[in-house]
């Protein structure tokens, strides 16, 4: 089987504003990639890319063999991502949230449970309605989703942001079993540390464009200072484009 | 198709059951309107009146005021917090979205309808008669109005100025609708529903062709929104 | 005749010329800012073709704010 | 990391951004104009169409004057209307044009959707038919309106026409606004052909569905001015035919300019985007020295 993304030059615009400008890069079946890159870099905008969401301009990109500029309908429903946005309802409780979803990806109800109770979000939280969660709980449930809806690939776009310690570490599990089980996944992340110890690779970002890819112990990549705060952060802030931002521009 | 589109349906309308826009605005907001007119069109004094004749007309320019706002709600859902993106993520097949947020939006009409023609029959001393071409034309006049308004909807939830821009495009593509609704329940009122029966035809000809045009033309529209 | 018909004319026509000389006045000022365009695109890349050294910030570096900032010269 | 090889556009010194990637998008705008290898051709070729532009003006120019000085002075009045006939070279050639606008729209936009042809020329061609359009259908109203009051004494009635006129006014008066929603091209092309297919379905239903309105009323019917009241003499016949060649060839000049008009935006956001995919490229090479 080819690689599960194929990018090459891939350009995508907003209106007039590119949000990728030519961006070429491989992710092979059950890798662990970690994107990173300073704020408006074009990591989000190579996750909704890789998603289907933003229409590709110029160059070309297949995920999962699927021609992006031809189709990018099929690809949806094999990738969960998690966004910025939650994607959730407000008027609809945590499970029903998850149960559509889950039907609507066509896939097995019986997942429901056990993401929530993954997610902690059983019990009391998951009759609650959306609209009256805690950020870091609607960021747990948004996660609930992509887990329950059992897609093999993911697409993970800052997913510690704005979750308390528990939750972060239940993150860092999750995407260890879900790589254990031979899921790809693509995650963009401001914790160099902790997104650096899940990733097999790291690539790094900038002005719309992949500037430079490693392995993470290779030198010269994680050189640069591991950003202290970030991890010490109170943990309920919101924090959803990384406010815990890099100072350091130390790509490369 | 049928299956996501029941599923978006029962999202929709269990959104409603909780959110109650539609029973706490909607339907007030088209009372209001049916009390407007009734100040501006002068007090009824008796059969004959301007109210009493104008009811079915007046009837069907607060449905149409209502489905517009009915339309917006159903929209507003999606456009909060990305989950038009979501939308577009599920996997759920866009004619099967477009029916089932057009099959919700028509169940609260409907249900608003029915207070609203009780309302005219009491505020307007119009006595309801033609019970069968009356629920006919509200049935299919309702698909119509629903169809476009989806159609719309979704265009007009891409830009900024969704809010003055559904209306804009909405009225003038639903004038025919509103029309022969009107005179099918002008016949029916009157006692005459043979005269009403071929404006039934239009209603029907109407919400199939829109019908048919939302399930093709969703699904692009969904992706460019 | 009975001023109907010359006002008739003179709608018809009058809009119609109007219409036009607007088109006309809005090519005219498009094709000078496309010239005026031209300059700034013959400077800019010159100056990110030669990134500046010792990290001195370059001149081209736009607002950090990222897929909300409309390109400076977006018409539609 | 391909920065370093990158080979510099032909077209302009200095470009960092492949040409082969510039093509691509032009080739997806439907338009070789304002790619950068095409810029000379381009103007060779517009040089060509600007002649033709030209001479379509000239001719339409001489067509107004002759219109109108055959009409107000040349031709004799009306045994019935009188002078009124005049109008006669004036409204029903105008809403000749208001149909030509719609019925090209609507082809245009249907060549759009039609994968074979989709091209963001028919979407630019379907936007210049359609706003001439609406133009042309205000002043159908007006003038109809002026024409009207001598006529039936009212400015105003509900003839199936007249109506489904005015909705028509509204109706893509709508569509100009959904043509204005930003977005990329090919994105707002696609909304706007499919805007302009739904509404130009309404219009035969709104049509049939106010005559239908009207006879139930048993209304007054507006005399169709052409035929049976008025008898057209011979000259009257010639200004007649020439006034519809002259708006017809005023629609085509009107539409070119404003297409020509739709170009230039394009291109000027073309030349935005190369400078903005510049700078952001120009982004990652921060830091990196």
């Amino acid at each position: 089987m080819g690689p599960v993304i194929s990018l090459r030059d891939a350009v995508s615009l907003a209106g007039r504003f590119p949000l990728l400008a030519g961006v070429t890069l491989d992710v092979a079946e059950g890798e662990v990639v970690h994107l990173r890159g300073p704020n408006g870099a074009g990591k989000s905008s190579l996750l909704r890319l890789c998603a289907g969401l933003v229409p590709i301009a110029s160059g070309t990109a297949f995920v999962l063999g699927h021609d992006l500029r031809a189709d990018r309908q099929s690809v949806r429903r094999e990738v969960g991502l998690l966004g910025h946005a939650s994607f959730l309802y407000d008027d609809l409780s945590v499970e029903r949230n998850v149960r559509f979803a889950v039907r609507a990806a066509r896939a097995d109800l019986r997942g429901v449970d056990e993401a929530l109770d993954r997610l902690g979000l059983g019990g009391r939280l998951r009759s609650t309605l959306v609209g009256s969660l805690s950020a870091g709980q609607r960021r747990r449930a948004a996660l609930a989703v992509v887990v329950a809806r059992r897609a093999r690939r993911w697409l993970l776009d800052e997913p510690h942001a704005g979750l308390d310690a528990m939750g972060r570490t239940a993150v860092d599990e999750l995407v260890r079993a879900a790589s254990a089980s031979g899921t790809t996944v693509v995650l963009a992340s401001h914790e160099l540390d902790r997104a650096g110890r899940l990733a097999d690779r790291v690539v790094a970002v900038a002005g719309g464009r992949v500037v430079a890819a490693a392995e993470p112990s290779a030198p010269g990549v994680t050189a640069g200072p591991a950003t202290p705060g970030a991890e010490g952060d109170d943990a309920r802030q919101i924090a959803p484009s990384g406010e815990a931002e890099e100072d350091g521009r130390d790509v490369a | 198709m049928w299956r996501d589109a029941l599923l978006v349906a029962g999202k929709d309308l269990r959104i409603e059951a909780r959110s109650k826009v539609g029973l706490g605005q909607v339907v007030p907001f088209a009372l209001v309107v049916v009390l407007l007119f009734g100040l501006a069109l002068g007090p009824a004094a008796g059969r004959g009146s301007v109210l009493s004749l104008a009811a079915p007309g007046l009837y069907w320019v607060a449905v149409l005021l209502a489905t517009v706002l009915a339309v917006q709600r159903s929209f507003a859902i999606e456009a909060l917090d990305g989950a038009s993106d979501g939308l577009k993520l599920s996997g759920l097949d866009p004619a099967g979205i477009f029916v089932g947020k057009a099959a919700a939006v028509c169940g609260q009409l409907l249900a608003l309808e029915v207070v609203l023609a009780g309302a005219v029959a009491l505020l307007y001393d119009r006595h309801l008669a033609g019970g069968l071409l009356l629920v006919a034309s509200c049935l299919a006049a309702t698909v119509g109005l629903v169809s476009v308004g989806t159609i719309y909807g979704v265009v007009s939830s891409g830009s900024r100025q969704r809010e003055t821009l559904l209306p804009l495009l909405f009225f003038p593509m639903v004038a025919p609708i509103l029309l022969a609704a009107t005179k099918a329940w002008d016949a029916a009122l009157a006692g005459t529903p043979g005269r009403g029966t071929g404006w039934l035809d239009v209603l029907a000809v109407f919400a199939v062709a829109y019908l048919a045009m939302g399930t093709v033309a969703f699904g692009p529209l969904l992706e460019d929104a | 005749m009975n001023g109907y018909v010359e006002a008739g004319y003179v709608v018809g026509l009058g809009t119609l010329a109007g219409y036009a000389a607007s088109l006309v006045a809005r090519e005219r000022s498009a094709r000078r800012r496309l010239a005026g365009g031209g300059v700034r695109q013959v400077a800019a890349p010159s100056a990110s073709e030669s990134p500046a050294p010792g990290g001195e910030p370059s001149t081209v570096e736009r607002p950090a704010s990222p897929a909300a900032a409309p390109p400076p010269r977006h018409r539609r | 990391m391909s920065l370093t090889t990158t080979p510099t556009g032909p077209g302009r010194p200095g470009s960092e951004v492949p040409p082969a990637q510039l093509t691509a998008l032009d080739a997806a705008r439907g338009s070789g104009v304002g790619s950068v290898p095409g810029r000379e051709g381009a103007r060779r070729r517009r040089s060509g169409h600007d002649v033709a532009i030209t001479a379509t003006g000239a001719l339409a120019l001489a067509g107004v004057v002759a219109t109108v000085w055959l009409g107000l002075w040349v031709t004799p009045p009306d045994r019935f209307m009188g002078n009124l006939v005049r109008l006669l070279y004036i409204h029903p050639s105008i809403a000749w044009v208001m149909y030509i606008c719609y019925g090209v729209a609507f082809l245009a936009s249907l060549l759009y959707l039609w994968p074979r042809t989709r091209s963001l020329r028919f979407d630019k061609l379907a936007g210049a038919s359609s706003e001439v359009g609406v133009v042309f259908t205000g002043l159908t109203l007006v003038t109809g309106s002026i024409w009207g009051r001598p006529t039936w004494g009212v400015w105003w009635t509900w003839d199936p026409l007249l109506t489904t006129t005015a909705l028509l006014f509204v109706l893509y008066l709508g569509y100009l606004a959904v043509r204005r929603i930003p977005g990329e091209p090919e994105v707002c092309a696609r909304r706007s052909a499919i805007a302009a297919l739904v509404a130009f379905v309404d219009v035969p239903i709104c049509y049939f569905s106010v005559l239908w309105w009207r006879s139930l009323h048993q209304a007054p019917t507006v005399a169709d001015p052409i035929t049976g009241k008025t008898y057209i003499h011979g000259s009257m016949a010639w200004t007649l035919l020439l006034s519809f060649v002259t708006f017809t060839l005023v629609y085509a000049w009107l539409v070119a300019r404003r297409y020509r008009l739709f170009v230039l935006a394009e291109r000027e956001g073309d030349e935005g985007l190369v400078l903005a995919i510049e700078e952001r490229r120009a982004e990652s090479l921060q830091g990196r020295s």
